[in-house]
């Protein structure tokens, strides 16, 4: 019997995002459903559900450790932003990037967070300017491996040869599991086909991608089909956005991984992802010996928003359950 | 994203000032799943019954404060919170007829870690609300 | 005997901007000149002298206290700017411009200053949106009353009103000498002529203002002057922003002057302000118990750095005496 | 005041990039009493020997950053250091003849207390610095 998993559960409130625009749910809501689901870790966005960010009044602050002791959970990532193209006629400069860092990192240590993740996007000479702060403000800046960009990436090299030459441990990455698509999420389809997709065309881009058909190829194939509307040449342009990567790759990073983004489109009603293999990616994560949180972010709402209610609540419960079948036996 | 909540069912109005009509009011969410500087606003289009109305008529209204349209470019601490209505003025003397209008609106977002602009496009027949 | 005045002697780094501007004087050699004077109190414009504002290192702080004690000397007032023009295209809004107070506040308060001087351009809804942050950081604002503004106008009186009603210990008024000027500056007049102005009209301007004519009248009357050239309009249009107050006014306010700016244009050899009545203003001020710091603020590079060498350091040094003389006899 | 300062007569030189002269350079001080955000810039009008050049051809450099001239307007976290020696780098194919030239620059600052802008106009005969 393998021991119990040190694998923790979390959930990034962003997968309640559909129900707190529309202003079914308000933050305190989305903490109680996820003390609900029995996970600890609480991700946030500040910039989606903190009112008047950057600024945080000291009665917040309090309130929201009041929530964290109410619920049971407890504050773990703090997903960052860095607006490098604030202003219309120009990028910010090395110092305003750092200076933005620096607002969150004071921000996320102010709420408790231990994990700051910055995009794909940052400029590695921002993120090594940041570190001291990072290290003053106690907080990790880990950043998100996402698709397009992953393992191996000429982009993702450059960051990971600095992170272990340098030895910093303030500084690492956070894989989002949407990396390892196998197949096209079935909800992406389904949208393509009710905006007027091409069902064969539609099926004939997911087939290529679950066979690993270069996917530059598959939408110029698209694009000579004479038969092809918009919504098919989109749906061949998405696929070019999505990626697998083999998720044996984790086994070689566990040291540097300081979170996982447990990224899922869709749970089915019998309890699969089908577009990620969850499975072999939680052994390969236990076996290895992570020991960190892995956050349910549910990024499925805008695929089904256009013909049935949402229900992240719902979606968050059933990612959970997967998580703690995978992990607990 | 977001797109089919854009355009609002409620707050769509007329404005009077001094008695006179003076333009009208549509109320919109914002396209993208967190809040945004306004700065961040590239640019917003208002087409009503297939007319579309120039930008330096309209007022971008949010709960911290509201901008002439030439002015939003530079609004780095006023932000449009991810689900908040912010209300889009337009002047136009004598306002919008009564009864239900076409509104189409297009609103890009200059989104840092994207190439391209994130756009957010709806369209909805909605219905003036009488003073 | 009139018993020793209590008025404290202090001066304005603003004094040496030609020194510094040109190199002459770092920050530390205009403290240190001050110190020669015998004078106790400094007063800073950050924006003028503080490389890097509003950014301010440790190392900085350490080293300007470090200056404090060498010197003997204390920091009195800090001279803020209220830039709500910061962008081209629109104003500041009232939550950004509290913003910037607060900014102004903190740093004041970081460097050991007891008033922060705003302008006559800041709104008053921003000072009083800002007093709550002036009392937490125990720096008080003090208005400046500066020309063309003075006691009386709608301006001041706005103001004043609420500093009584509202009863407020942290926002006053700091009077600037520079509208007490009985006569136009001879520094001013002389560069006109330089410039290329007509004797007879430079004149003609400065004895109307001396004799209290209206200065737009003779503004008018100088457009209609056949031979009057641009200098002259010019200086026509000078005289319209300065202006004199009768300093008996000063005698009323006491209570609410919180510093005191000892503008002048020119000491001349003979130890006399030309333009500004020295003697009556100390007399009253002193009479009426005001026991704050006069700071001297020469402001007379601007008219004779085109012909010949400034000497702030002289000019400062006859100005610290010409106070003493007034006040310990 | 201070625009006698502003033109200064050191650091006035051609720029070559990979051996070909690709314009020139003149440090310019401010004509203010304190340094200011760049975003107060409100413009600057360079003429050298009576030809003017065009601003979309500059770049503004000043300690902390160099900035093209259609950024200056919303950068307000780099300042002109009072008294800093800011250099104005134009654009212009072969650089400038050796020897002397007038320079005559024009510098516009936006001075919110004051109801008009803060101009300093200087004019100096200076000699090109030989690489
Ligand atoms: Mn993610
Ligand atoms: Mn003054």
């Amino acid at each position: 019997m393998r021991e119990k998993s040190k694998i923790k559960r979390g959930v990034s409130l962003y997968s309640y995002q559909e129900e707190f625009y529309t202003g079914k749910l308000n933050l305190e809501q989305c903490i109680a459903e996820v003390a609900k689901t029995g996970a600890k870790g609480i991700e946030l966005l500040p910039e989606q559900m903190l009112k008047g960010f950057p600024k945080v009044s000291e009665e917040f602050v309090d309130q929201w450790f009041g929530w964290m002791d109410q619920y049971g959970v407890e504050p773990v990532a703090y997903d960052a932003f860095l607006d490098n193209k604030l202003f219309p006629n120009r990028l910010l400069t090395l110092e305003e990037n750092v200076d933005m860092m620096v607002r969150d990192l004071k921000l996320a240590n102010k709420l408790g967070f231990k994990v700051l993740r910055t995009l794909v996007s940052t400029p590695l000479e921002v993120v090594k300017a940041s570190l001291p702060y990072a290290e003053e403000y106690g907080v990790k800046i880990a950043l998100e491996v996402h698709a397009p960009f992953t393992f191996g990436t000429p982009w993702f090299e450059e960051r990971m040869e600095y992170i272990i030459s340098s030895g910093t441990k303030w500084f690492g990455i956070m894989p989002d599991l949407g990396i390892f698509v196998k197949r096209i999420p079935p909800v992406m389809e389904q949208r393509h086909i009710r905006d007027g997709g091409t069902p064969e065309i539609i099926t004939f881009v997911s087939e290529n991608y679950e066979n690993g058909v270069d996917k530059d190829e598959t939408l110029e194939v698209v694009k000579k089909m004479k038969n092809a509307n918009k919504v098919d040449l989109a749906y061949a342009e998405l696929a070019r956005h999505l990626i697998y990567t083999d998720p044996k790759i984790l086994k070689d990073y566990i040291p540097y991984i300081m979170h996982v983004h447990g990224k899922y489109y869709d749970i089915t009603d019998d309890y699969k992802e089908p577009s990620i293999p969850y499975k072999d990616i939680i052994n390969i994560l236990d076996e290895a010996g992570y020991d960190g949180y892995i956050d349910s972010e549910y990024e499925g709402n805008r695929h089904i928003q256009d013909f049935m209610e949402v229900d992240s609540v719902k979606q968050v419960q059933r990612h959970q359950e997967l998580l703690k079948s995978l992990l607990d036996n | 994203m977001f797109e089919q909540y854009m355009v609002c069912e409620d707050g769509f109005k007329n404005v009077e000032e001094n008695g006179e009509l003076i333009g009208f009011e549509v109320k919109l969410r914002i396209p993208y799943y967190r809040g945004v500087s306004l700065s961040l606003i590239n640019s917003i289009d208002l087409e009503v019954d297939g007319i579309s109305f120039p930008q330096d008529d309209m007022l971008f209204k949010v709960e911290t404060g509201s901008f002439p349209y030439n002015e939003l470019s530079t609004v780095i601490n006023n932000r449009w919170e991810f689900g908040e209505k912010a209300t889009l003025f337009v002047k136009k003397k004598g306002g919008l007829d009564s009864g239900s209008h076409k509104v189409h609106a297009v609103v890009n977002l200059r989104i840092s870690y994207l190439p391209w602009p994130n756009i957010g496009d709806d369209t909805k027949t909605i219905t003036l609300v009488e003073n």
